[in-house]
């Protein structure tokens, strides 16, 4: 208190840092939302609404992971539990409008997420991943077994229907605004989640547990929060994905799935924002574009040597090595 | 020899040794000379660049130029394990007692790199809580436990140039003058010995010199007897 | 009775696999006290830190904070009646800004930790408090500054102005001064004496002079029972205390700095 | 007949030790993985592709060099081994105390190449493979007929699980190999040159899992994708186990052997998931798996 | 007329994983053969092709044959194996009112509960499979069945139709353990098999399965105790990989094989020539059927799906692949079926001389009979 005029200098200058900050990112947002709106113009929707679900699904991931430090290995079984339902009750209850089956959809996957969440979240570190990966592993078990899921042939020919029972889902582009619009409400969700109070209380507990522990905040229930959050996003993302794509397949609930999003979300850039969306554009679009191409024998090899690469130079990821160059160059 | 050293030989050298953490430049330009069977003191505030001048002389830190000579010998190129079989012992400032070893492993750990180290009885009849504790998991030992393993394991080894980082931290009273009366027989033994002490009152009558580092650099040299003489100075390098 | 003592154990017992660590403390930290937790390496001082902040669970025995029994509480409970712990080894969130490290320890008391569709700027409101602490312990300029790249003595004092921050009745501080020069020394001895003015202090320190200076009452372990207890002088002249820890010239080695304190204020 | 649970006490000591041997090979492999991620703190995704490699090297040096079953024994582990050893020297020793996330990642991208290309070589129907005439036949135990091959494989996969488990634990180069992987640096410091080490020991464990290879090669279809579906499985183990614990590895991969050969018998559809059942329950009650140091 | 003046056949098949062998890049050779045969257009419009890893995935498959249909002018869909592909992928073209032919697939409801009017299902599927083998052993006296079956749709479909035709022909299915897929290790599943003691193991299963199965059942001992295996779905390539000394003696049924005749030794002979390696039914079927599509397209002079399939439809089949194979209304192509059985190591000359044609199942008897369909374009 011997200097106020310097404390409350430093304070102006934080804020007004923070509005600069907020200025840069509405910039940026707005010019990616321009291009969005753009997109199927240019881009066959349906690709755009795939590559769209994956971003979802990979944000979800990285709430957990990136702002949390939680590395969930069974993330494919919220996005296979929001699609599944989604597609069943689709299907079978034609009463149903679209938006209402996907609202079911995700709030199965988030009960399930806090199922899981209340099952792994004392556990530490790798035995974290892998309970969830055991979990996930009986969730897969569980639809393998299922006569509901179709089993290995899957679930076909779910009707996208009619959004609030007028819009016409059939029409991609109909489809792809609807799915554009969840994607940045969901977008937008987690980017204010990740700077509320409550992501400050994340950001202490990713950076020292036992420090946060000794300032009174109970860590399991903030991790359990962020679990859930971020398991009801994944399930949004399948199920949405299985009415852009009307059907809903064990590929969802795989391992290989979980896998998929580390690595989207690690080629993007983990703990950025914008890291996820990247991420799961360029995978999809590589995989897309090599599985076309003359190298269609050679994807998996190929997608193994984009991990290595990612892993050896540019572990930051897309986002992340963008960000870290900027800071270098422009302070 | 071990008995009556031959002062004159030049044990360690270092002449302008530079010291990078990548981008940070931490030593810049280090020259001391340790002679066989000396005890030497590196003084200096919290990141001064002590510890720092210790780990570059075990080729530990990023990058470093100049020239270190151990025994006549340049070791810029060589590798650490190398640099270990010269003879030299490290006793690391995070004390590096490993936790899935037990108490008497991480003793025995570090291979003996001459002959002329302390037996295990010795060891323990010094540090009795070790003895007690032998089979306990190496980081389950209390703090001062920890330090004390640290310090008697490069005892065993027969090194004959001890590089000591902080010894003392976190020492009841009672284990740091023991320690005092070790290093005292250590030097008697002909042992060169270059300690990095914040604990200056410990150190001092021990030493043959003192070296004040500043910034990465030797701003300072004060032999023993001229210790009371400079006392003014050294209490504005060390702030006190 | 035991109103008197904000924190108080009762026969307090902690064993490792038959080892016993902690045997039979009972330990009484009055009001108002800074009170101090020497005794030899490996005494069992920071497992009796461990055991009131429920970092370990005791085998047997109380944990009473005036007068009510918490030994059942974890860690996160104890922490919001009010008993505060630094660590041994440096506790802050490196990657958060001095100031936001502080704004997390106040949002403790906010009802929003959980708000997750709040906006963030909704914690400035807490800025003002945050500078205040900071300015408490020289670190204002600093508050914009991210932990990692602060200075060890400034990581120590912003870890102190966080536990500061919880308003704690009882601040338990681990070896504060562990691995400091002088210069920081004697910033954190100014620091916790300010902290402690209208609180209660627990500590643990090997350095005797820092002991000396700040404590009302010291408590000394030895092979993880109580030795014996009083105040510096009474301590320091036991001749017990003597053998186990101060060493053969009483002051013991540290104590030392007290007589090179005295030489260089004067 | 006497009956449990309506299977017949004949069948069901004939599963268990069936479960046994199962057992003995989850544990050969789960080993190798816990070796390395105990020593070197790297999770091995590549473990069920060096798997693949070594069943793959034993009939390739067969088909193109005719080197026979006992030689390969030895060769193939060598071999995977030293290809294991150019991994770590080129490609893991970059991520060197790096998060576990990215040694997993990295390896998992390894395993994608080298068993693409694999794929692209050699197809996935497999490649023949005969048994040695020596192992041919079996013996009528009175409740089964076990295949001398199986019995083969119970001793030589407990052998090498013994022996490795008292170099680690027991030896001094074991001591040096768990110094060396919590502060390596400071191992240097001692004298010990620990990147040979953590080099070698990488090639070790990949080596056990390339042993695994030779010893499936015979009785499994060799294809490059064998390794796939078995790492998902021996990683269960070792967490169950405990990450890092050696004897762990090995005594959960035998038990996880016969839990599964018992659901195999009562339920045979869950005899996939029932590992992973297991490991939620374990580390419901045990955070760090049955033999697992507390974290 | 044709569209863009070019017929667009895009290729959709596992070209690096499990089912790789199958169909996989070698059915694209075949299908590049049957294009270059037919002289590379087809009434002056040039003929095109793409080509696509599903990567066994029904989304990646759908997303792919749906920018192929809607954006790319693609007409013909072909390849595909997991049924789960194959369904999604039908949909899709009815919707789009485009044309598949499936020649990998195993499912027998891709014509039966999932038939649309815009795919023919060509090669083979499990209800001939069960017919060809199960009736054959059980004739030979294998009464007593116990079936292995993958514990998935496929392995299900095919153990019900393996039941149906052991009971019709009097046998009895006394036992049957349902195996996760994959599963490598069938120790335990043999020696609840051989508790059994059934005459007959039945396999109802696939790929690296099947020929685990096999393996572990010869190491063993099932056949010197006297029992026999059936191999329900076993392909070329799977008993090239477990060679005839293992496979030896084991009864199958194949849609087609490479050394029945001259016509189709010569074309393999020019297919080993192309790939390296002997054809599996798969790769005959994709050949065949492409001929027969481009055949259509120039009787008709247009690519629209109807107008092809009807063509299609007309035409009995008569060429190396089939002989009066005939496409029904459900999209099923029948045509004569063969029981084989695996040569021992004396009776084969060389690596892939591995079977012997027991009998000819002719069509009729092969495949479910229309009056049994759920198909919705089956008047029943
Ligand atoms: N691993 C590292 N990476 C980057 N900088 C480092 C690293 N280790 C030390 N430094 C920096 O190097 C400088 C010198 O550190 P050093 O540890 O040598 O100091 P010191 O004199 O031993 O002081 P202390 O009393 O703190 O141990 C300090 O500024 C410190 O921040
Ligand atoms: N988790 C544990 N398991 C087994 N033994 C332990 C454990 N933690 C501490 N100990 C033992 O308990 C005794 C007391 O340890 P503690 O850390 O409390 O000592 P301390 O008084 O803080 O000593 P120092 O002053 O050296 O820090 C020591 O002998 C130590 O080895
Ligand atoms: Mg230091
Ligand atoms: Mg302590």
């Amino acid at each position: 208190m011997n200097q106020p005029t310097q404390s409350t200098d430093i304070h102006k200058a934080i804020v007004e840092q923070q509005a600069a900050q907020d200025r840069k990112k509405m910039m940026l947002n707005g010019v990616l939302l321009l291009l969005l709106l753009a997109a199927p113009f240019a881009i066959y929707p349906v690709f755009l609404m795939k590559i769209l679900c994956f971003a979802l699904f990979a944000v979800a991931f990285n709430l957990l992971f990136g702002f949390t430090g939680l590395l969930s290995f069974g993330h494919a079984a919220f996005l296979a539990t929001g699609g599944y339902t989604t597609g069943y009750l689709l299907s079978n209850y034609p009463g149903l409008t679209t938006e209402m089956g996907i609202i079911a959809g995700t709030l199965a996957a988030t009960v399930l997420g806090l199922g899981f969440a209340l099952l792994s979240i004392r556990r530490q570190g790798i035995y974290f991943a892998m309970v969830t990966l055991a979990l996930a592993q009986l969730v897969f078990f569980f639809f393998v077994q299922s006569e509901f899921t179709g089993g290995e042939d899957g679930m076909h020919g779910i009707p996208r229907g009619h959004l609030l029972g007028f819009i016409n889902l059939e029409d991609n582009l109909n489809m792809y605004y609807f799915v554009l619009a969840v994607f940045i409400a969901c977008y937008l969700l987690v980017q204010r989640t990740v700077n509320s109070p409550y992501g400050q209380v994340l950001k202490a507990i990713k950076q020292n547990e036992p420090r946060a522990v000794s300032l009174g905040y109970n860590v399991d229930r903030y991790k359990v929060l962020a679990f859930v959050i971020s398991a009801a996003l994944a399930g949004l993302a399948g199920s949405m994905k299985s009415v852009v794509f009307q059907l809903a397949s064990l590929n969802d609930a795989h391992w290989h799935m979980s896998g998929e999003v580390i690595l989207m979300t690690l080629v993007g850039g983990m703990g950025t924002l914008l890291g996820p969306v990247v991420g799961a554009t360029f995978v999809v679009n590589i995989e897309y574009q090599l599985s076309q191409g003359a190298l269609r024998d050679w994807v998996d090899p190929i997608l193994g040597g984009v991990f290595v690469l990612t892993v050896l130079a540019f572990r930051s990821g897309i986002v992340g090595e963008i960000q870290k160059f900027m800071k270098k160059n422009l302070g | 020899m071990s008995a009556n050293p031959d002062r004159e030989y030049e044990q360690l050298r270092l002449s302008g040794l530079h010291a990078f953490y990548g981008e940070s430049h931490i030593l810049h330009g280090i020259n001391m000379v340790v002679n066989r069977g000396e005890l030497v003191t590196l003084l200096g505030r919290n990141g001064a660049g002590r510890s720092t001048t210790l780990k570059a002389i075990m080729n530990m830190v990023g990058r470093r130029t100049g020239s270190i000579m151990i025994n006549g010998e340049e070791t810029m190129s060589c590798a650490p394990h190398h640099i270990a079989r010269l003879g030299v012992g490290y006793c690391p400032e995070h004390r590096g007692i490993f936790s899935s070893l037990s108490v008497q492993e991480n003793l025995t750990l570090p291979p003996v790199v001459r002959s002329g180290g302390m037996s295990l009885e010795e060891i323990y009849n010094m540090f009795p809580n070790l003895y007690e504790r032998r089979f306990s998991q190496g980081t389950k030992l209390s703090g001062g436990e920890q330090q004390m393993l640290a310090m008697a394991r490069i005892l065993r080894t027969g090194a004959n140039m001890l590089l000591l980082d902080e010894i003392t931290e976190g020492l009841a009273p009672v284990i740091v003058e023991k320690l005092g009366k070790v290093l005292v027989a250590l030097k008697k033994k002909g042992l060169t010995i270059v300690l990095v002490e914040q604990n200056f009152h410990f150190a001092a009558p021990l030493a043959d010199r003192h070296y004040v580092v500043e910034h990465g650099q030797i701003v300072e040299e004060i032999s023993a007897n001229e210790l009371s003489a400079k006392q003014s100075v050294l209490d504005r390098y060390l702030g006190v | 009775m035991s109103e008197q003592y904000v924190l108080e154990t009762r026969n307090l017992v902690k064993e490792f696999k038959g080892f016993v660590a902690v045997d039979d403390v009972n330990l009484q930290v009055q009001k108002g006290h800074i009170h101090a937790l020497i005794g030899p390496n490996g005494a069992g001082k920071t497992t009796v830190f461990n055991l009131l902040t429920k970092f370990l669970i005791p085998t047997r025995g109380q944990i009473l904070f005036k007068g009510k029994d918490i030994t059942p509480l974890k860690s996160a409970a104890i922490a919001r009646e009010g008993i505060v712990r630094s660590f041994q080894i440096s506790a802050v969130f490196p990657h958060m800004t001095a100031l936001e490290n502080i704004r997390v320890a106040l949002q403790t008391f906010e009802g929003s930790s959980f708000s997750f569709w709040k906006s963030g700027k909704s914690l400035n409101k807490l800025n003002q408090r945050c500078m205040e602490l900071l300015d408490a312990v020289g670190l204002a300029e600093f508050a914009n500054t991210t932990t990692v790249e602060l200075a060890y003595g400034r990581k120590r004092a912003l870890e102190l102005a966080t536990t500061l921050a919880m308003e704690p009745e009882i601040l338990l501080l681990d070896e504060p001064t562990q691995g400091m020069g002088s210069e920081d020394v004697d910033r954190v001895v100014e620091l916790v004496r300010k902290a402690a003015h209208g609180r209660t202090v627990l500590m643990v320190e090997h350095n005797l002079s820092v002991v000396s200076k700040l404590c009302d009452r010291i408590t000394v372990l030895a092979q993880g029972a109580v030795l014996t207890e009083g105040d510096y002088a009474a301590v320091s002249a036991d001749p017990k205390v003597r053998e186990v820890y101060m060493g053969s010239d009483g002051s013991g080695e540290r104590g030392s700095a007290d007589s090179e304190q005295k030489e260089t204020t004067q | 007949m006497s009956m449990i649970f309506g299977v017949p006490v004949a069948v069901l000591s004939g599963q268990l030790l069936i479960g046994i041997i199962n057992g003995a090979f989850y544990a050969l492999l789960s080993l190798g993985l816990a070796v390395i991620f105990g020593l070197l703190k790297i999770i091995n995704f590549a473990h069920g592709a060096m798997y693949m490699l070594g069943a793959m090297t034993t009939v390739l040096m067969f088909d193109y060099l005719g080197v026979n079953y006992w030689a390969a024994l030895l060769l193939a582990p060598l071999l995977v081994g030293a290809f294991g050893v150019v991994i770590e020297y080129f490609l893991l020793r970059r991520i060197a105390g790096q998060d576990h996330i990215y040694s997993l990642l990295l390896t998992f991208g390894i395993a994608l190449i080298i068993t693409g290309v694999l794929v692209n070589w050699f197809g996935v129907s497999g490649l023949r493979y005969t048994m040695p005439d020596t192992f041919k036949g079996g013996v009528n135990l009175g409740f089964m007929f076990l295949p001398y091959y199986r019995a083969w494989v119970i001793v030589a996969a407990l052998v090498v699980c013994f022996a490795t488990w008292f170099i680690i634990e027991k030896t001094k180069l074991g001591a040096y190999l768990r110094a060396g992987t919590e502060d390596s640096q400071l191992m240097q410091g001692f004298g010990i040159n620990v990147p040979l080490l953590i080099s070698l020991t990488y090639g070790f464990g990949v080596a056990l899992a390339a042993f695994a290879g030779v010893l499936a090669a015979p009785i499994y279809s060799v294809t490059p994708v064998m390794g796939s579906a078995t790492l998902i499985t021996v990683f269960a183990v070792v967490v169950i186990g405990g990450m890092g614990s050696i004897g762990g590895a090995i005594i959960t991969g035998i038990l996880m052997g016969v839990i599964e050969g018992l659901t195999k018998t009562f339920y045979p559809p869950a005899s996939s998931a029932v590992i992973f059942l297991v490991m939620v329950l374990v580390l419901m009650f045990r955070p760090s798996g049955l033999f697992g140091k507390e974290a | 007329a044709v569209s863009n003046d070019t017929v667009k056949i895009g290729y959709l098949a596992d070209m690096s994983g499990t089912y790789r062998d199958l169909a996989g890049p070698n059915g694209l050779a075949a299908l590049n053969m049957a294009i270059k045969d037919f002289g590379g257009t087809v009434n002056g419009a040039k003929i095109e092709v793409v080509s696509a890893d599903d990567r066994n995935s029904p989304d990646t498959s759908s997303s792919t044959v749906r920018r192929w249909v809607e954006n790319e002018n693609v007409d013909l869909v072909a390849g595909m194996v997991a049924s789960s592909v194959s369904i999604a992928v039908s949909k899709i073209l009815e919707e789009n009112d485009k044309l598949g032919i499936i020649s990998g697939s195993a499912a027998s409801s891709i014509t039966n509960e999932h038939c649309t009017p815009n795919h023919i299902h060509y090669v083979y599927d499990t209800y001939p499979l069960a017919n060809g083998t199960a009736s054959a052993v059980v004739k030979e006296g294998g009464k007593t069945w116990y079936m292995l079956t993958a514990d998935y749709a496929f392995g299900h479909a095919l153990e019900g139709d393996v039941r149906r035709v052991v009971e019709a022909n009097g046998g009895e299915v006394i036992g049957a353990v349902r195996h996760p897929f994959p599963t490598q290790d069938f120790s335990s599943f043999i020696l609840q098999a051989q508790a059994s003691g059934a005459d007959v193991i039945g396999l109802a299963n696939a790929g690296a399965d099947t020929t685990n199965a096999i393996t572990t059942a010869s190491e063993f001992g099932v056949t010197q105790s006297g029992q026999t295996l059936a191999a329900l779905l076993l392909f070329l390539t799977d008993v090239h990989a477990l060679g005839v000394e293992t496979a030896q003696g084991i009864q199958l049924t194949t849609g087609w094989y490479w050394d029945m005749n001259e016509e189709t030794r010569a074309w393999s002979d020019r297919f080993l020539e192309e790939t390296g390696v002997r054809p599996t039914m798969v790769h005959a079927g994709i050949y065949s059927s492409t001929m027969q599509y481009l055949n259509a397209v120039k009787a008709t002079g247009s690519d629209d799906a109807q107008t092809v399939r009807k063509q299609m439809m007309e035409t009995p089949i008569n060429d190396m692949f089939a002989k009066n194979g005939k496409i029904r209304v459900d999209g099923r192509m029948v045509h004569d079926m063969y029981l084989a059985e695996v040569k021992t190591p004396a009776e084969s000359s060389g690596e892939w001389d591995l079977y012997k044609i027991l009998r000819t199942i002719p069509a009729d008897e092969a495949y479910r009979p229309l009056s049994e369909s759920k198909c919705k374009l089956v008047n029943n």
